[in-house]
């Protein structure tokens, strides 16, 4: 009797006439990392939103844990270690860095005190190598140093699964290969990640499965070799001109 | 019983003409300027004592008095706009109205000191004899009114629709950024908004001032008309603001006929706070505006 | 945290003296002892409008519907033989059970739809209380008894007891501030979104946050009652009470502690300034003092000065 | 640097109006706060009104006569914007501050009560012209005083003469604002009604600032009233008089208070005004041959029609009525001092251009008999009290 960590069975969400999710299924392991794939308009922040409880499906369950969790809100999911990060950052903007990630640690409820949510903050900053910026408010940081403090405001809640929606947009290279230094970290302490993307390019070396999601349907899922050889995928993906580009850079 | 509860919704709908007109300039400022005008019901106390006067001096019919009333107005809007409103247009829900609240007891009070809060009414433009169907009447000077308030509605929805200035307002409604990206000026755009709220507003008013009595001290009224009206036919939008009009008339009518007169606008009230909890977008409006 | 746990005790202690000595120096002025009241009354409404408006962000023009309950609350029970005391326990009480339920459903609104729901909330208060006259004494208002007897001792009586519960808001206010709940409101305000993704229960802590609020208003409505002796529905429920607690707040610093204190003792100088001077414009002049505050000093007296400090 | 000079400026004007104590020459000072804006400013202008002219005569014959001085008279303003609570403290304020004399009391019942306790603190005494519920009177106060009789003084006469001129009459129904005085009228009205047997076919409110009531008309036609009693202000009743009209509402009785009793009323309804009757406290209808500075009562009317073009109405004479009786209490008592004005307040008896003022033993004026009119041909007619009637009660309305 293996249960998946995460298993989403048949979910679809509408907006007036749109789908913008149409009977999505997937299982997701402990400790995988699986990229989340799919152009511009694919629906899936629309699926992140879903799972997280910021958005109600239309149809379908979701189970985590073993649990239905269909239409749970966003803050009971993050507190049972289901957490994600935002597109935008969403910083709070008149906490210093360190009262950011400390109310993580104190709303998600490993902690009751101050003091105790501080000092686990103080840990999670440096240990994203944002510790310089403790005191800082985030309009004085760094895109980068943001895109870090979300990754800490994730990281002190300890989650079980952790959704990072485009985490890398905006970066430059070297900023990106730092962020995916701190993922892979994060990772080897078992917990379970989606990372959404939509340059495959990025999850290519980090995830060994992926999904992709086409018009708000599961166009493939499977190991990341079949998946970017697939031509369905490719097609669908990037358009014909952008599938030759695709081919032409296998190595 | 059909005879009364059908002279009824008629009275309703009658009353709905003048509440249309009052709630579209209202409705236009908050969809596009994105602010609560509580000035709004003083402006449209200042529209009937333009009428009355008018009539009063001139002996203009206050339908008429629109075309004074109307531009009279729009200079007060742009004005206003132009040089104080537009330097908190920016600032929070909290900010705005409460500063627009401080305009209207500016605008009230000044009202009661020139004009003083005496009711004057307008008489003798009407012919009193009601028109009659059977046992149904409809008073000519309501009807009339009503008539007016409703294609000044629509007037403006099809202003802001085919000129290139209102198409230019809708666009800042749907999204000021790229508006302001292909060249609008949003400035300009913000007073000619402000101008044609109120100018709605003087329009309302003389209607107003051809039935009713008038005083400053109804203004609180009307702004309350305004919200719940905007409210629930929808945010922004011109038809939703007539269409929301028209369902609070009915709604007190029936409501004073069925749960007390004393309770017709209060069951208004209790209809708007369902609304907000069930489908805060409106009868007619999207979902998104906020 | 030191310095926290210092500022609540002088609040607390110059406010345990304030009850206990200003009754006493200003026996001679009954007048200046009415306007002590009257600030103290407007600081209440100020720090507990504090609570949803400034902490939450949420824009609430409800304090004057919980005002206008609790004055009505308090009045008809003491009218029935209640004890003072218990009158106004009881109208605290009437304030949380109308604001827990109204307040989980309308919070679920943002921005302007928040704001006008919260408005109409006292538009439909009076016109029950208007319409339940049988209870209400309808438009015809009501008379209250009062606790203090005569005039001198109701007046001194009403100061002592007005001050308190001011003391007792801001310190409330503190508490909330300085605790969990006041750093989960926290988050809320800068980003509701944000606060559900870290477990922020927002829906329960705005709602705890409305609540608390509501009590004092309602207590402070309650206080007034007794006091001005005769309440009528256009009196409690007008909406200045809901407006004037904000002035009087955005005048101070929003969000702050000593800023509706600040807030509320400017606005009661210059409301009685304007008055004074201005003989039949007093309510438009108070409309100018609204619109010029807010275009010269939008953070407020106490922000302005500290940002003034801290900078070069 | 904006502002800092803001805050200073701020801070100095704070500091200025020092509060003003009462010195130098003697004089007569008078408080009086209206209500000059907010709901009842129309109410706070007509008061105002009433003083102003009385203070106009005084100064014209110069002064007040105390003992054997002339002082002048000085009326302190002060605008307590429609708030009960602002007029207690205007009040106050006005007693121990501006040190006044006497005390005229705000608007209406309500703020008459709130307010006449400072009044009795102080020993100051309060002449209320516009509140006439006896729970403001029944509180045992010695130092307030009012130039309203009863709100039933007003319905008995109405049922008397109705009845007289139509005994068939039995169907009733009364329509009343949600407000303090239409209220009151209104309660004494189904009393007045309940005790000639008459039955009561309709009996609602309406809320403060209805524009519509069509709809309760439309009701109130189906119950087929013959006589229709309407409580409210100009404004309302303007418009529940057009609509009644325009829904072919015709009672033999349309009896509305207080608005016949202004000249707008006539003015904004013409022939739909025709032979609406009402009652008021006073009318310019009315002769007396007072002995107060204003004398006659046409007098009176012409001095203030002089002044503002206008005809007074019962509020206006009533605010002037309490400045004249004020002087007559000064005149008798020599003194300033209040417990001598409130003594001799108590114990006046006399005729003035307003009626008979003589007050009972809970302050409020005995012996004044409210005036009933009807509008015919375009002008109000006295009916009763039938030492100045004018004319007799017409049935039907157009």
């Amino acid at each position: 009797m293996n249960t998946a960590l995460l298993d989403v069975r048949n979910v679809s969400r509408q907006f007036g006439g749109l789908k913008a999710t149409d009977d999505v299924s997937f299982k997701l392991n402990e400790g995988e990392i699986v990229g989340l794939i799919g152009s511009n308009g694919a629906g899936k922040t629309t699926l992140v939103n879903l799972v997280t409880g910021h958005l109600k499906p239309s149809r379908g369950e979701i189970m985590f844990c073993g649990q239905d969790i269909t239409g749970h809100k966003p803050h009971v999911l993050a507190r049972r270690g289901l957490m994600r990060t935002f597109q935008i950052v969403q910083p709070f903007n008149d906490l210093t860095a360190l009262d950011n990630v400390a109310a993580a640690a104190m709303f998600t409820g490993h902690t009751r005190s101050f003091s105790g949510a501080r000092e686990q903050a103080d840990v999670a900053l440096s240990n994203l190598g944002i510790g310089h910026c403790r005191d800082h408010l985030p309009v004085r940081m760094t895109l980068a140093e943001r895109k870090r403090l979300e990754l800490a405001r994730a990281w002190v809640a300890r989650p079980k699964l952790l959704f990072l929606d485009e985490v890398n947009a905006g970066l430059n290279s070297g900023e990106i290969e730092g962020v995916l230094g701190m993922i892979r970290k994060i990772a080897a302490e078992g917990v379970a990640i989606v990372i959404i993307e939509h340059l495959m390019k990025v999850v290519k070396g980090l995830c060994p499965r992926l999904i992709v999601l086409h018009r708000g349907q599961l166009l493939a899922s499977g190991p990341t070799d079949e998946i970017a050889r697939n031509p369905s995928v490719i097609e669908a993906y990037l358009g014909a001109r952008g599938a030759a580009a695709m081919l032409g850079e296998q190595p | 019983m059909t005879v009364q509860i059908t002279q009824v919704i008629l009275n309703g709908v009658l009353l709905g003409g003048l509440y249309a007109a009052m709630a579209a300039g209202f409705s236009l400022v908050w969809g596009v300027l994105n602010i609560i005008n509580i000035m709004q019901g003083s402006a449209v106390v200042l529209g009937s004592y333009a009428a009355y006067f008018a009539w009063r001096y001139t002996g203009l019919n206050p339908l008429l008095a629109i075309a004074v009333a109307g531009p009279l107005l729009f200079g007060v809007g742009w004005v206003l706009q132009r040089f104080l409103i537009q330097r908190v247009v920016a600032a929070p829900v909290l900010i705005t109205l409460v500063f627009t609240f401080g305009l209207d007891l500016v605008l009230n009070n000044a009202m009661i000191s020139f004009f003083s809060a005496d009711y004057r009414k307008i008489e003798g433009v009407f012919p009193t004899a009601p028109l009659t169907f059977g046992a149904l009447t409809l008073p000519v000077d309501r009807l009339l009114a009503a008539v007016v308030g409703i294609g000044a509605a629509f007037a403006l929805h099809l202003y802001l629709h085919k000129s290139r200035l209102g198409r230019a307002i809708v666009a800042v409604r749907m999204d000021r950024q790229t508006a302001e990206l292909m060249g609008v000026r949003v400035e300009l755009i913000y007073a000619m908004t402000f101008g044609l709220g109120l100018a709605m507003a003087g329009i309302a008013g003389c209607l107003l001032a051809a039935i009713f009595p008038t005083s400053p001290l109804n203004s609180a009224h009307y702004l309350h008309i305004a919200f719940v009206a905007c409210v629930l036919g929808g945010l922004g939008s011109v038809l939703g603001a007539v269409a929301g009009g028209l369902l609070l008339g009915i709604v007190e009518s029936l409501g004073s006929l069925f749960v007390g007169a004393e309770y017709g606008t209060t069951v208004a009230a209790v209809i708007l706070l369902l609304m907000l909890f069930t489908r805060p977008q409106g009868l007619m409006g999207r979902a998104g505006y906020e | 945290m030191n310095s926290r746990v210092l500022l609540a005790i002088a609040i607390a202690v110059i406010g345990a003296a304030a009850c206990a000595g200003l009754p006493l120096i200003l026996a001679g002025e009954p007048y200046l002892m009415r306007l002590v009241t009257m600030f103290s009354l407007l600081l209440v409404l100020a720090a507990s409008w504090n609570i949803v408006g400034g902490f939450t962000g949420y824009p609430s023009f409800a304090t004057g519907a919980f005002f206008g309950l609790g004055a009505y609350a308090a009045a008809i029970l003491q009218a029935r033989g209640l004890d003072w005391r218990l009158a106004l326990i009881v109208a605290g009480i009437a304030g949380a059970v109308l604001a827990a339920p109204v307040g989980y459903g309308v919070l679920r609104l943002r921005g302007h739809y928040f704001a006008v729901a919260s408005l109409m909330l006292g538009a439909i208060l009076r016109e029950l209380t208007t319409g339940w006259s049988d209870l209400t004494g309808g438009g015809m208002g009501l008379t209250v008894a009062g606790a203090g007897g005569d005039p001198e001792r109701l007046a001194a009586f009403s100061l002592r007891i007005s001050l308190a519960l001011a003391v007792l808001t801001v310190l409330l206010g503190a508490a909330i501030k300085w605790s969990r709940l006041g750093f989960g409101l926290d988050c809320i305000r800068m980003n509701e979104t944000a606060a559900a993704g870290i477990g922020v229960d927002a829906q329960k802590l705005k709602t705890y946050a409305f609540t608390l609020s509501s009590v004092t208003s309602a207590i402070a409505g309650g206080v007034y009652a007794g006091w001005i002796g005769y309440i009528d529905p256009t009196d409690v429920y007008d909406v200045m009470w809901s407006v004037k607690p904000i002035v009087a707040v955005l005048l101070g610093g929003v969000g702050t502690i000593l800023g509706p204190i600040i807030g509320a003792a400017l606005f009661v100088a210059l409301e009685e300034i304007v008055w004074r001077n201005v003989l039949s414009f007093s309510s438009g002049g108070l409309g100018v003092l609204i619109v010029l505050l807010l275009l010269v000093l939008p953070a407020g007296v106490l922000p302005s000065l500290v940002s003034r400090k801290r900078r070069p | 640097m904006q502002r800092r000079e803001l805050l200073v400026g701020m801070a100095a004007t704070l500091v200025a109006p020092a509060i003003v104590r009462a010195q130098g020459a003697e004089e007569l000072r008078i408080g009086a706060p209206l209500p000059l804006t907010g709901p009842l400013a129309p109410e706070g202008q007509k008061q105002k009104r009433g003083y102003d002219l009385w203070v106009k005569e005084v100064e014209k014959s110069g002064g007040f006569q105390i003992g054997d001085r002339r002082v002048p008279v000085r009326i302190i303003f002060s605008d307590y914007q429609s708030a009960t609570p602002r007029a207690v403290q205007a009040c106050d304020q006005l007693v121990t501050q501006q040190r006044v004399h006497a005390l005229f009391s705000p608007f209406g019942s309500g703020a008459a009560k709130a307010s006449s306790a400072i009044a009795e603190r102080y020993r100051v005494p309060m002449i209320a012209p516009t509140a006439s519920s006896r729970e403001v009177y029944d509180q045992g106060f010695k130092y307030l005083f009012g130039t309203f009789t009863p709100n039933e003084t007003l319905t008995e006469p109405l049922g008397d003469m109705v009845l007289a001129k139509a005994p068939t009459i039995k169907r009733v129904a009364i329509f009343s604002r949600n407000d303090l005085l239409p209220l009151a009228l209104s309660a004494e009205m189904k009393k007045s009604a309940a005790k000639r047997n008459l039955e009561l076919v309709f009996d609602e409110k309406f809320a403060i600032g209805s524009l519509d009531f069509a709809s309760a008309l439309t009701q109130m036609r189906g119950a087929n009233p013959e006589w229709v009693f309407v409580g409210g202000y100009v404004n309302d009743l303007v418009q529940v008089r057009t609509q009644m009209r325009d829904l072919g509402l015709k009672p033999q009785v349309l009896t509305m208070i207080a608005g016949p009793a202004y000249e707008e009323f006539t003015q904004a309804l013409h022939a739909a005004a025709e032979n609406i009757s009402s009652a008021a406290w006073w009318h310019p209808a009315v002769r007396y041959e007072g002995v107060d500075i204003f004398g006659r009562t046409e007098s009176f009317v012409q001095k203030f029609q002089a002044m503002y073009s206008a005809v007074p109405d019962y509020i206006e004479a009533s605010a002037a009525a309490a400045g004249a009786i004020l002087q007559l209490a000064a005149r008798k008592a020599g003194s300033l001092e209040g417990p001598a004005l409130r003594d001799a307040l108590a114990s006046l008896d006399v005729m003035t251009f307003y009626g008979p003022i003589s007050f009972g033993p809970t302050g409020q004026v005995e012996r004044l008999l409210p005036p009933v009119f009807q509008i015919q041909g375009g002008k109000p007619v006295v009916l009763a009290p039938s030492s100045i009637a004018q004319g007799e009660l017409r049935l039907g309305i157009a």
